[in-house]
C-alpha cells in the first residue's frame, strides 16, 4: 500500500462543505434504529462546535427506501423530495443536510436530473404547487452529515477526552470504514474523497487517533438491496454479502467498524449475529465479534460521552471490549436501565457471539 | 541556400520525416523538448509483431542526422503568422521564419493511475506496460520474486469515456500479447492472464503472435474488462472481472497486474493548436484535412502532421508517414507563393 | 442453531487462483489445439445437436478450462459427431477427435457415452 | 422499434442509463446480486438494447429482474457510462404499470412491500418506524431487538427521541397536515395508483393459484423457490 498515492486521490475530490447554516433532515432508519446518533450529531454541532442547525418538526422521509423498493414512482420520490426543498426554501436556508446515505444519493440524482431535463424539474413544481401549494428553491449545498463531522474532525480532535488508540499498548486502533454505496459510488465528486478510495471516515479515523484498513471487499455492498432485505424471503441475499465483507476483513483483525449510511451498521451488527447463530462462526476477539458503530457514536466517544447516552446498548456485538481497549469508563449495571436509572428487565443473550 | 522546414517533436515521426527532407534537399530544424531524441521508442525494449530491439530501429536513424539542426531540451515560445511564412521563437533564443512547419508532437500515455478502481500508485503489485518495458529494457526482472500468476488488463485509458479517452489505442492489444509472452519466458511456470473487451489483431503478423501465446505459451485470454483491483494482507491482488463467455463473475488472486496504459493525446498539443490556430478533434488529436487521403495536412497554409499527434498509429506505419509528410511538404514548397 | 428461514447463499463467482486443473492439463496432452478456440462460436451455430439442444461445443471447452465440466459435460450427450463444427472452426481444430478426447479424459459413463 | 421498448425509453432512468453497451462486463464483474442469484445485470441490458419486445416482455414477467439490490456499484464502473442499476428500475416500474410482476414469485413480493411502506409512509411519515418493524418478521433484529421492542418507550426514552411526541426530534409525530401532504402527493403523482395495480393484479393472482390475500401475501413475504440461487459446487 502507497499511502502517498491516497492522499493524490483525495486531493482532487476536495468537496466544498459551507461552514454554518444548515437546514436539517433526519433518516427514517438511523431514527429507528440508531436515534441517540442524530441526537449527538447536533449536540456536537450546536454545543461543541456552535453552528446554526435548522430542524423542523413537518419534514417527512425522503421516500428513498420505498422508492428503491418499487412501491413508489419516481415521480412521487421526487415530489417529497421537492417538498423537503420547500421546507428548507420556507425556512430561509439554503444548504441541505441530511442524516442518511439514501437520501443523499437520491438528493443527488434527482438535482442532476431536473439539471438534464428541465421538463422534468417543471413537471415536479407543478405537482408540489397542485398537492401542496409550496414552492422551492434547489439547495445551493447538499452534504450529508458525516461531510460536516469530517469538516470539523480536527475541532473534535482538540476537545477529545479518548482517542482510537489502545491505551494500554498506545497502539493506534485498526479500524474499517465502511461507506454506504450511494454516498459517491453514482457522483464521485460529489463525496469527500470520491468513490473508490472515499475519505469522509478516513479522514475522522485519522484525525482521532485510527488507522484505516484497507481490505480486499471493502467496497462491497453491505447487502440492505431494500427489497432483498425488506422480504424475508430475500435476507439470503443480504447476509451473504456482510458474510463476503467480513471473510476478507478478518485476517486484517479489525478492532472496530465505523459506517457513513444509517442502515449499514444495523447490518453489519446484526448480521454477525446471524452468521453466529447459524453457523457458529464469530470474528474479532474472543467470540465477541467486531464491534460496529456510526460515525455519531465514534465522536460521541472520542469526545467522551457517556456510552449508554450514545445508544450503544441496543448494539447486538457487545461494544465492551472496545471501551476497555479505548479505556473509556462505563457503567455495567447501567446498560440496560431506562431513564433516570428505571430498571428495566434485561435481554436475553445469544448462545454463540458473547455479549455482556 | 536551401529552405528551411521546422520540425516539431524529435519521436521517430520527426526524425524519419527530418531525414527525408534533407534528402530532398531541405534544412529540417528539429525541435525536441526532452533531452534526447528517439520519443517513447527510446524507452522501449522490443517490439511486436516479431520481437526485434527496439533501438535496432532507433540507433541508425539517429547516427544519420547529418544535415539536420537539431535541438534537444528546446520548447516552442511562440509562432506567428507573418505574410506566408511562420515565425517560430524557441526557447533557447533561436528563432526561424519558415514556409512550412511539421507537427510530429506524438502522444502522452494514458495516466493509468486516473483509472483509480486499478490502484496504479497505490498498490505496490500494479505496474504499467511502460514499467514493464523498462524492466525488460534493464534487463532487470519485475522486483517481485514470487510471480506465479500475473495479468494483463487492456484498454486501460482506451475506449473508455469516463476516462475522457473514447478512442482505441490501437497498439496495445498485440502489445499485451507480445509481453504475455515475455514475461511468461521470464517466469515459465507463471499463470498469465489477458483480460480484453475484443482482441484487435489487424495487422500482419499479430493473429500469428496471438495463436503462438495459446498455443505455444498458454496465456489464457478472459474476454471481460477488470472491473476492481484490490489489495490483500499480504500485498497480492485480487482482481475481478466478469468472463463474459461463461456469463459468471471472475475473482483472480495475482502477483502482478500490468495495465496497458493507451494513447492520449500529447500535453503540448493544445498549447501548439491554439499558436497555430489549428482544430484538434473530440478526441484531443490534430484534425487533419481528412483521415484518408490528406492525413498529413492541416486546414492551415504550411502546417502539416506525422505520427501519433493526429491519432495512436503504430510505429511502421508511423514512419511511412513521416515519408508521406516530408513529400506533402516538398510538393507545397514547390507550389510558387500566390 | 437458530433457524431464521434464510441463510447465507453460494457464490456464483470463478475463483480461478491459478487452479491446478490436472484433467484439462490432460486433455491438453492429448489435444494440444484445444488452448487454440477463440470463442467465435461458428461450432455452436453450426451444431446439428445445438439445433434441439442446449449443446455447444463453445461452452464445454470454455468450462473445462474453467474447471466447472459439471456444468456442461452432459451436453455432450446430444453430439452426433456429424463434424459440421470442424468444417467451420477457422482455428482448424479437429472438434471431432476434442469431443472424443474429452469423452476419455473426463470419463463420461454409460448413459453419457457418445 | 417495439411499441414496449418506446416506452421503457421514455423513462428518465433509461435516458440516464442507456447509452450504447458494450457488453464488457465491468457492471456483472461487482454485482452482488450477480455473485448471490442467478443473474447477470450485462444480460439485462443487452436484452433492453436488443429493442425485442417479446425479449423485454419475458423479462418483464421474470424474476430476474427482481433480483438487483439497487447498490447502483455497477454505475462507479461503466466505461461508457451507463447504469445497468437505473435500467432495472425502470424495468420494474414497467412491470408494476404493465401488471406482469406477479408472475414471477420475486416480482410477487411487491405486496408486501407495498403494504409496508404505503403504510409506514402515509400513516407515521416514516419508511421505517419502530412501532411497525415486528420483532416476529425480524428475527435478525436480535435478542437487543427483541428486548428493544418489548420496552420500546422506556429505551427510546433513554436514548432521546421523542417517539410519537409532537415538536421536532427523532422519531416525533410528524403534523397530520404534513401527513396530509404526502397522501396528496401519493394520489397526484401514481403511488396510490400503484397500489391499486398491485393490489388488483395480486388479487387476481391469488384467485388464479387458489390462495386467499392473506395466504398469497404471506406466501410473498416468506417463501423462495431453490431456483434463484447459485448451485452449491
Amino acid at each position: 500500500m502507497i499511502y502517498q498515492g491516497k492522499q493524490r486521490i483525495w486531493s482532487e475530490y476536495q468537496k466544498e462543505i459551507p461552514t454554518d447554516h444548515w437546514f436539517y433532515v433526519r433518516s427514517c432508519i438511523r431514527q429507528t434504529f440508531w436515534p441517540a446518533s442524530e441526537k449527538m450529531f447536533l449536540e456536537v454541532l450546536r454545543n461543541r462546535i456552535g453552528k446554526d442547525i435548522y430542524e423542523t418538526p413537518c419534514h417527512t422521509t425522503c421516500g428513498g427506501i420505498a422508492y428503491h423498493s418499487e412501491t413508489i414512482p419516481q415521480e412521487t420520490v421526487m415530489t417529497i423530495i421537492a417538498r423537503q426543498f420547500a421546507l428548507m426554501t420556507e425556512a430561509g436556508y439554503e444548504n441541505y443536510v441530511c442524516s442518511c446515505i439514501t437520501s443523499f444519493g437520491l438528493y443527488s440524482e434527482v438535482i442532476e436530473d431536473w439539471r438534464e431535463f428541465p421538463e422534468l424539474e417543471a413537471k415536479i413544481r407543478e405537482n408540489l404547487w397542485k398537492a401542496t401549494k409550496r414552492e422551492f428553491k434547489i439547495p445551493t449545498y447538499l452534504a450529508h452529515a458525516s461531510d460536516l463531522i469530517y469538516k470539523f474532525r480536527n475541532e473534535i480532535a482538540e476537545q477529545a477526552k479518548f482517542r482510537l488508540v489502545n491505551h494500554k499498548t498506545g497502539k493506534p486502533l485498526r479500524v474499517v470504514e465502511h461507506i454506504g454505496c450511494h454516498y459517491s459510488k453514482m457522483f464521485p465528486s460529489k463525496g469527500v474523497g470520491g468513490a473508490e478510495y472515499p475519505y469522509v471516515l478516513a479522514g475522522m479515523v485519522e484525525s482521532w487517533g485510527g488507522e484505516v484498513i484497507d481490505y480486499p471487499e471493502r467496497r462491497h455492498c453491505c447487502g440492505f438491496g431494500f427489497r432483498q432485505y425488506l422480504v424475508k424471503a430475500n435476507r439470503g441475499y443480504s447476509v451473504s454479502n456482510t458474510h463476503k465483507k467480513f471473510e476478507s476483513m478478518e485476517p486484517f483483525e479489525p478492532d472496530m467498524i465505523i459506517t457513513n449510511c444509517p442502515g449499514c451498521p444495523y447490518f453489519l451488527d446484526r448480521w454477525q449475529y446471524v452468521i453466529a447463530e447459524q453457523t457458529g462462526k464469530t470474528y474479532g476477539k474472543d467470540g465477541y465479534g467486531i464491534p460496529v458503530f456510526t460515525y455519531e457514536e465514534v465522536a460521541g466517544l472520542v469526545l467522551g460521552y457517556d456510552p449508554w447516552d450514545l445508544g450503544l446498548q441496543t448494539h447486538q456485538v457487545a461494544v465492551e471490549p472496545l471501551l476497555d481497549k479505548m479505556g473509556i469508563p462505563y457503567k455495567p449495571e447501567d446498560k440496560y436501565k431506562g431513564l433516570n436509572g428505571k430498571e428495566l428487565q434485561r435481554p436475553d443473550f445469544p448462545m454463540n457471539i458473547k455479549c455482556c | 541556400m536551401s529552405q528551411n522546414v521546422v520540425i516539431i517533436g524529435g519521436g521517430p515521426a520527426g526524425i524519419e520525416a527530418s531525414r527525408r527532407l534533407r534528402d530532398l534537399g531541405y534544412t529540417p530544424i528539429l525541435v525536441e523538448k526532452e533531452p534526447a531524441l528517439g520519443g517513447h521508442l527510446s524507452r522501449w525494449d522490443r517490439l511486436f509483431p516479431d520481437g526485434v530491439e527496439a533501438r535496432s530501429i532507433l540507433e541508425p536513424m539517429l547516427q544519420d542526422l547529418d544535415g539536420i539542426k537539431y535541438f534537444t531540451d528546446t520548447e516552442i515560445s511562440s509562432i506567428n503568422r507573418l505574410k506566408d511564412t511562420w515565425v517560430v521563437k524557441l526557447s533557447n533564443g533561436l528563432s526561424a521564419q519558415v514556409r512550412a512547419l511539421l507537427l510530429t508532437t506524438g502522444f502522452d500515455l494514458f495516466k493509468a493511475e486516473k483509472k483509480e478502481e486499478y490502484g496504479y500508485g497505490i498498490y505496490e503489485r500494479v505496474v504499467t506496460n511502460a514499467d514493464l518495458e523498462a524492466w525488460f529494457k534493464a534487463g532487470a526482472a519485475p522486483q517481485f520474486d514470487d510471480v506465479k500468476t500475473l495479468g494483463f488488463v487492456h484498454c486501460v485509458g482506451s475506449r473508455d469515456e469516463k476516462a475522457g479517452n473514447r478512442q482505441c489505442s490501437k497498439v496495445c492489444c498485440v502489445t499485451a500479447v507480445k509481453q504475455a509472452c515475455e514475461i511468461k519466458e521470464k517466469f515459465p511456470d507463471a499463470t498469465v492472464y489477458c483480460f480484453y473487451m475484443d482482441l484487435r489483431m489487424f495487422g500482419r503478423k499479430y493473429e500469428d503472435l496471438y495463436l503462438k501465446a495459446q498455443k505455444d505459451y498458454g496465456i489464457r485470454f478472459v474476454r471481460g474488462r477488470v472491473s476492481e483491483v484490490s489489495e490483500d494482507i499480504d500485498g497480492h491482488l485480487f482482481v475481478k472481472a466478469e468472463d463474459t463467455l461463461f456469463g459468471k463473475p471472475l475473482k483472480i488472486k495475482m502477483d502482478l497486474l500490468v495495465l496497458m496504459a493507451g494513447m492520449a493525446p500529447a500535453a503540448s498539443t493544445q498549447p501548439l493548436a491554439r499558436m497555430l490556430n489549428i482544430t484538434t478533434g473530440e478526441d484531443g488529436f490534430y484534425q487533419p484535412q481528412n483521415l484518408i487521403d490528406s492525413a498529413c495536412t492541416s486546414a492551415r497554409e504550411g502546417v502539416f502532421f506525422a505520427g501519433t499527434a493526429t491519432g495512436p498509429k503504430t510505429l511502421p506505419e508511423t514512419i511511412a508517414e513521416a515519408g508521406s509528410a516530408a513529400l506533402a511538404i516538398d510538393r507545397y514548397l514547390k507550389t510558387p507563393v500566390k | 442453531m437458530i433457524d431464521f428461514g434464510y441463510g447465507l447463499t453460494p457464490s456464483a463467482t470463478l475463483k480461478i487462483e491459478n487452479v491446478q486443473n490436472p484433467k484439462f492439463a490432460a486433455l491438453h496432452e492429448r489435444e494440444p489445439d484445444v488452448v487454440k478456440c477463440i470463442a467465435c462460436g461458428s461450432c455452436t451455430a453450426s451444431c446439428s445437436a445445438g439445433v434441439f439442444t442446449e449443446m455447444s461445443l463453445r461452452r464445454v471447452i470454455l468450462s473445462l478450462q474453467r474447471g466447472r465440466e459439471k456444468e456442461t459435460l452432459p451436453m455432450l450427450q446430444h453430439c452426433m459427431l456429424c463434424g459440421k463444427c470442424q468444417l467451420v472452426c477457422p482455428r482448424g481444430i479437429n472438434t471431432r477427435h476434442l469431443i472424443l478426447s474429452i469423452g476419455k479424459v473426463y470419463g463420461l459413463n454409460e448413459e453419457e457415452a457418445l | 422499434m417495439g411499441k414496449i421498448y418506446d416506452r421503457l425509453a421514455q423513462d428518465y432512468r433509461i435516458k440516464e442509463g442507456l447509452k450504447a453497451c458494450i457488453g464488457c462486463g465491468t457492471c456483472t464483474a461487482i454485482c452482488p446480486a450477480a455473485e448471490f442469484y442467478r443473474y447477470n445485470p450485462k444480460k439485462i441490458v443487452t436484452i433492453v438494447q436488443s429493442r425485442d419486445d417479446d425479449a423485454i416482455i419475458e423479462l418483464l414477467k421474470s424474476d430476474t429482474i427482481w433480483y438487483c439490490g439497487e447498490c447502483l456499484s455497477c454505475v462507479t464502473r461503466c466505461p461508457r457510462k451507463n447504469a445497468p442499476g437505473l435500467v432495472i428500475v425502470a424495468l420494474r416500474a414497467l412491470s408494476i404499470e404493465l401488471g406482469y410482476f406477479v408472475e414471477s414469485e420475486k416480482g410477487r413480493q411487491q405486496l408486501p412491500l407495498m403494504h409496508a411502506m404505503h403504510n409506514n409512509v402515509l400513516n407515521y411519515g416514516y419508511c421505517v418506524y419502530p412501532k411497525t418493524f415486528a420483532y416476529a418478521n425480524h428475527p435478525e433484529y436480535g435478542t437487543i431487538g427483541k428486548w428493544t421492542q418489548e420496552h420500546m418507550e422506556d429505551v427510546y426514552e433513554r436514548l432521546g427521541a421523542h417517539l410519537g411526541q409532537v415538536g421536532p426530534g427523532a422519531l416525533r409525530k410528524i403534523p397530520q397536515e404534513s401527513l396530509d401532504e404526502l397522501k396528496a402527493i401519493f394520489d397526484l403523482t401514481g403511488a396510490t395508483r400503484w397500489m391499486e395495480i398491485v393490489e388488483e393484479k395480486s388479487r387476481e393472482k391469488a384467485a388464479e393459484m387458489g390462495l386467499t390475500m392473506e395466504e398469497y401475501e404471506a406466501q410473498a413475504f416468506n417463501q423462495t423457490s431453490s431456483c434463484h440461487l447459485n448451485p452449491q459446487d
